[in-house]
């Protein structure tokens, strides 16, 4: 398996506050990577990083080989890096065909085409059912897999989630895990920031856990999730039992 | 010729004094309720008027003329930000814009209802006195003007600095939510907030009504150059809004002595497009927009 | 149960466009309790504080301080009615100093009489906010502003203050320090409602619990039910 | 069973253009001088709001100096056929392309820096400002006193674009059926699907590779050169330019009226909202004018502009699709239903 992202020794401080330090993990083709940590360990901090939305204090990201970390968001989507939010951002006035078309345009001008793809991408989410209904309508698993449809669009060889779970009951999830696992067996590499564990468990195939900003376990999950240290940072000390 | 340029640059401070207090009101606003006073202008013009009338009919001093304005325009609005313009400040920018566009067309209408078109000279009795100072010989109505208004900007801005209710007004505007944290009464820092902009306006109005005329159609003008004053100062900014008012008043004056009238009215622009060329948020720029 | 209550919340919902938040909350704090509520991102627990404190409006519930129905009021005569909060991101006053902030916290008509015994308390409380008082309040570390945020709440003379997440972003140390200063305002007679995600920590603090969840309610009990019920590692961690 | 849908209602919008245009060129042919030029000038504003509500209705962006296009364009007419006899249709391009520029230039100063929402706005009014005060004091485009057309001679020129009334009446309309296809026409096209996302949300439009520097660029371009097409034609029928009416801060308030009223961001929003707004301008100042009363119209337009925003923020024009759709809902749904049997 190849390499597809590489985070080397990544840092971001803002003001004084170091929010990401010294962070380096990569992310192998074809598989589901996941980066956990309890609120604030700067899961979100990287991500944006990842993502185009945050320039590094130091450090560097490396996509396929090139650096990708002074590129504007736009430019990262275009290499084959799409993201979505962690508060779910549909553009209010359109419907939810349309929102997952906007992505298939950084690839084609051709509206047709990207209605297809849009499609297609929602139905991999199963949203295709929906398609003309106005993104208002739309149930709080549905707008977070509306994001994901939106990403698809785009074409992209690498998927960043950005807690697609939070704030779903444990069924909904569910649902959630089956569609993420079919676009990992259709080759999409994936990484997944979240804050809950037991989802992690289920999808992901390598785990890097983040707590006060640094990298503190990585590994397959039922190893991370056997590590005191993680035990710790998620539960607090003194709680084993 | 020294004492010419001199005399242009001090009657230039003298009037962008009293720009910077037009300008200190608007960027209140948006600084507290992140608004836009679309119809700041309107409110200058209502001072104008104010001065001209209070002085019409009871030969009052400007002064009292400018305190008669400063309680009339602040609960003017006061009144306008509690019954309109309060359901408007969490609409989007534009929406707020048309809403204003709205108030000063209703405003200027009104005044030309009131007052008809044509302008009215204040017959105040400092129109034709002057001070020397050395080289510098300065009306006495601008030396006036320009002192009370930067009495009132040190006064306000201490009042800001100080008082228990300028601390409120300066949280509100620093942090809404934090605000409601600690039990801000936001509703009333916002309408206190628009009285003290509107007034703000009313006051310098009043205070130049002996060197402008008072007519309807002067608001449009008003209101942009209080834009252009903020925008050069930066948008929201205390300090901002007075070195504009400065930079705007001299720059004035000075385009006046070398170039023709029509360029004295458009160096400003000039000015403020040089300006966001090279310092896109202004001096002073608030960082959030 | 929910006449004795110093603050009681009966079948509380709030929704953001369509989507529930909160979804029939009920719970009670009684005097000198000190509770947690603890909940994963996204459970609702700042939903929860919002809609107490009057920020966000709910869609239906009732709301009761000492009796009285507060549902419905404007944030500001909540505050005057004794709820504090140390609210999710400090949200302090960045622009103004130290000592403008905590006074700003002590503005309420409820605060006014002995304003400045209470600012020397604060201040004996956090020796580094009265060395800093001059200072403006955006140039603090992170540490220092979660205190700031904690004594602007103590200066309204709050009845009920509301933890939302302090330990957040702060190094393990600090948040050390932060529950330290939790418990010793409980334990000088401060009712505490803490919502946390922190769940060792904030259960050995409190006397009772309850664990939110997709925003309602699953479990409540006691701190030592709740320390070995296994639920909660299911919740957390996926065990 | 959606494509059905979105068949009936195309069906539906067609007809319901075609029967407006067919209605609006009868009104041509038969109606008195009066209406003639009232309408002409309702058809121009439509078509100059289109060109407003490209720019924030599907680009986001907020401009209230569109007189300095309009002014552009205008003038560029002018001065070619006053001054050198040019044709206007060799104008309208030359204003096309300056104005183009320039609204690209103001959006290239201004987003460079990410400087945009309310600066953005009022840079816009700075700059018509600027313009209009050095188009007043420049003598070769007559400053103050204007340029003047000489009055058509009767016949209508095409290449010259003159002719009578009821001639501009026609090249009002044609304008803005232009206007209405194109705006149908850009929306449909990827162009409008992208900066609609910009619209909404920027951010998450760049995450999914919308380049929006460039896009806000080319929106605003694109609006300054209609608007400019639509300047040019506005000073042929008036037969003048001055530099205060075409340029100042009213015409800029006159072009967003349309669309604020009509509804923004909708095809027939400009249209609606300017049939509803200017005749009732025109009535309040000739109302005003014989009552000696000089601001009535203001305070009318003032007070219209307040109640539509506080009434029907999005407009008149949706409001009238909501009730049409409350009235006729369930005989329409019927009638898609027995069409999906049949095919």
């Amino acid at each position: 398996m190849t390499t597809l992202l590489e985070v080397e020794n990544l840092s971001r401080s803002f003001g004084g506050l170091v929010a990401v330090k010294d962070v380096s993990f990569s992310l192998r083709a074809g598989r589901i990577t996941a980066l956990i940590g309890p609120n604030g360990a700067g899961k979100t901090t990287c991500f944006n990083l990842v993502a185009g939305a945050l320039k590094p204090t130091s450090g560097r990201v490396l996509f396929e080989g090139r650096q990708i970390d002074n590129s504007p968001p736009e430019t990262v989507c275009r290499m084959g890096i799409a993201r979505t939010f962690q508060i779910v951002r549909p553009m209010r006035e359109m419907s939810v065909l349309e929102n997952a078309m906007i992505g298939a345009f950084s690839w084609t001008r051709n509206v047709s085409e990207a209605r297809s793809k849009a499609y297609e991408s929602l139905e991999s989410v199963g949203l295709a059912a929906k398609a003309h209904a106005r993104t208002d309508q739309l149930t709080l698993p549905d707008r977070k897999m509306l994001e994901t449809a939106k990403a698809l669009s785009t074409r992209p060889k690498l998927l960043l989630l950005d807690e697609v779970m939070a704030g779903l009951r444990p069924t909904e999830a569910a649902g959630i895990v089956g569609v993420l696992q079919k676009l990992a067996e259709g080759g999409l590499t994936i990484l997944l920031v979240e804050h809950v564990m037991r989802i992690v468990m289920e999808v992901a195939s390598h785990v890097v856990v983040l707590h006060h900003g640094a990298k503190i376990a990585e590994g397959p999950p039922e190893e991370v999730v056997a590590d005191p240290k993680v035990l710790e940072s998620y539960l607090g000390a003194g709680f084993h039992a | 010729m020294l004492s010419l340029w001199l005399n242009v640059l001090a009657s230039g401070i003298l009037l962008g004094l009293v720009y910077g207090l037009v300008a200190l009101g608007l960027t209140i606003i948006f600084g507290v309720m992140r608004v836009v006073n679309f119809a700041h202008g309107e409110m200058v013009v209502f001072g104008v008027y104010i001065g001209y009338w209070t002085v019409r009919l009871w030969n009052v001093p400007i002064i009292v003329a400018a305190a008669i304005a400063a309680v009339v325009m602040f609960a003017f609005g006061y009144l306008l930000e509690a019954l309109i313009v309060k359901r408007f400040v969490n609409r989007p920018h534009h929406y707020q814009f048309i809403v204003f566009i709205g108030l000063s067309l209703l405003f200027s209408g009104t005044l030309l209802v009131a007052f008809g078109p044509d302008p009215r000279p204040t017959a105040s009795q400092l129109s034709f006195q002057t001070v020397s100072l050395g080289l510098v010989t300065l009306d006495l109505a601008r030396v006036q003007a320009a002192a009370t208004a930067g009495l009132l900007i040190a006064l306000l801005g201490a009042y800001l600095k100080f008082s228990p209710f300028g601390r409120s007004l300066r949280a509100a505007a620093d942090n809404r939510l934090g605000g409601l944290i600690v039990g801000l009464n936001i509703p009333r820092v916002y309408a206190v907030t628009f009285g003290i902009g509107a007034a703000c306006a009313g006051v310098a109005g009043a205070l130049i009504s002996p060197l402008f005329d008072a007519q309807p159609y002067l608001a449009v003008d008003f209101t942009l150059l209080a834009f252009v004053t903020v925008i050069v100062g930066g948008l929201g900014s205390f300090g901002g809004a007075l070195l504009g008012g400065l930079v705007i008043g001299v720059a004035e004056a000075i385009a006046a002595l070398m170039f023709t009238p029509s360029m004295k009215t458009a160096l400003p622009y000039a000015l403020l497009i040089i300006i966001l060329v090279f310092r896109p948020r202004g001096f002073f720029g608030a960082k959030e927009i | 149960m929910l006449s004795g209550a110093l603050l009681a919340i009966d079948g509380l919902c709030v929704a953001y466009d369509g989507s529930c938040a909160l979804n029939g909350v009920s719970l009670q704090i009684h005097k000198g309790e000190l509770i947690c509520v603890v909940g994963a991102n996204g459970a609702g627990k700042t939903s929860l504080i919002r809609s107490i404190s009057g920020i966000v409006r709910s869609s239906s519930g009732v709301i009761k301080m000492n009796g009285v129905d507060i549902t419905g009021m404007p944030p500001w005569e909540i505050c005057e009615r004794g709820i504090a909060q140390v609210a999710e991101g400090r949200q302090i006053f960045g622009s103004l100093s130290v000592e403008e902030n905590l006074l700003l916290g002590g503005a309420l008509k409820r605060a006014k009489t002995g304003q400045s015994e209470t600012l020397d308390f604060v201040y004996q409380l956090f020796e580094k906010l009265r060395e800093r008082r001059g200072q403006l309040a955006g140039t603090l570390s992170g540490g220092e502003q979660q205190m700031l945020a904690i004594g602007r709440a103590i200066m309204s003379k709050p009845e009920v203050v509301m933890f939302d997440e302090p330990s957040i972003g702060l190094s393990p140390a600090l948040t050390d320090v932060m529950f330290g200063v939790v418990k010793s305002l409980h334990e000088q007679g401060a009712t505490v409602l803490l919502v946390e995600q922190n769940v060792a920590k904030s259960l050995a603090l409190a006397n009772r619990g309850y664990v939110l969840e997709n925003g309602s309610i699953v479990l409540h009990g006691s701190s030592d039910e709740l320390l070995t019920n296994p639920e909660i590692q299911r919740a957390y961690l996926g065990l | 069973m959606q494509k059905k849908f979105d068949r009936g209602l195309e069906r539906t919008r067609w007809l319901a253009g075609i029967t407006v245009f067919a209605v609006l060129g009868l009104v041509g042919l038969l109606a008195n001088p009066y209406v003639i030029s009232l309408m002409t000038i309702v058809l121009l504003f439509t078509f100059l709001g289109q060109s407003w509500n490209l720019m924030l209705g599907i680009g986001g962006q907020l401009s209230i100096g569109h007189a300095l296009f309009v002014g552009l364009g205008a003038y560029s007419v002018g001065v070619l056929y006053v001054k050198y006899g040019i044709s206007p249709w060799v104008g309208l391009l030359t204003g096309m392309i300056l104005a183009g520029s320039v609204g690209a230039s103001i959006a290239w100063l201004s987003f460079r820096f990410e400087v945009r929402g309310i600066y953005f706005a009022l840079l816009t009014i700075a700059a018509a400002e600027f313009a209009r005060i050095m188009f007043s004091g420049w003598e070769f485009v007559g400053a103050m006193q204007g340029l003047f057309f000489a009055a058509p001679t009767g016949g209508i020129e095409i290449s010259m674009l003159r002719g009578d009334a009821r001639f501009y009446y026609f090249v009002a309309l044609a304008l803005a059926a232009l206007g209405i296809i194109g705006t149908e026409f850009i929306s449909r096209s990827y162009l409008g699907y992208v900066w609609r996302a910009m619209r909404d949300d920027e951010s998450a439009a760049r995450a999914l590779g919308v380049r929006t520097f460039q896009h806000k660029i080319l929106v605003i371009s694109l609006s300054a050169a209609t608007a400019a097409a639509g300047g040019g034609v506005l000073a042929l029928v008036q037969g003048s330019i001055f530099p205060d009416s075409i340029m100042g801060m009213g015409l800029s308030v006159d072009v967003l009226i349309g669309p604020v009223v009509g509804g923004l961001g909708t095809t027939f929003g400009p249209l609606v909202g300017s049939l509803a707004a200017i005749p009732l301008n025109h009535l309040m100042s000739a109302l005003g004018d014989s009552l000696r009363i000089p601001g009535l119209n203001n305070i009318t337009y003032g007070v219209v502009l307040i109640s539509v925003i506080w009434f029907l923020p999005d407009g008149i024009w949706p409001a009238i699709v909501r009730l049409c759709k409350a009235i006729q809902g369930p005989p329409t749904a019927w009638l898609w239903q027995s069409r999906k049997v049949e095919e």
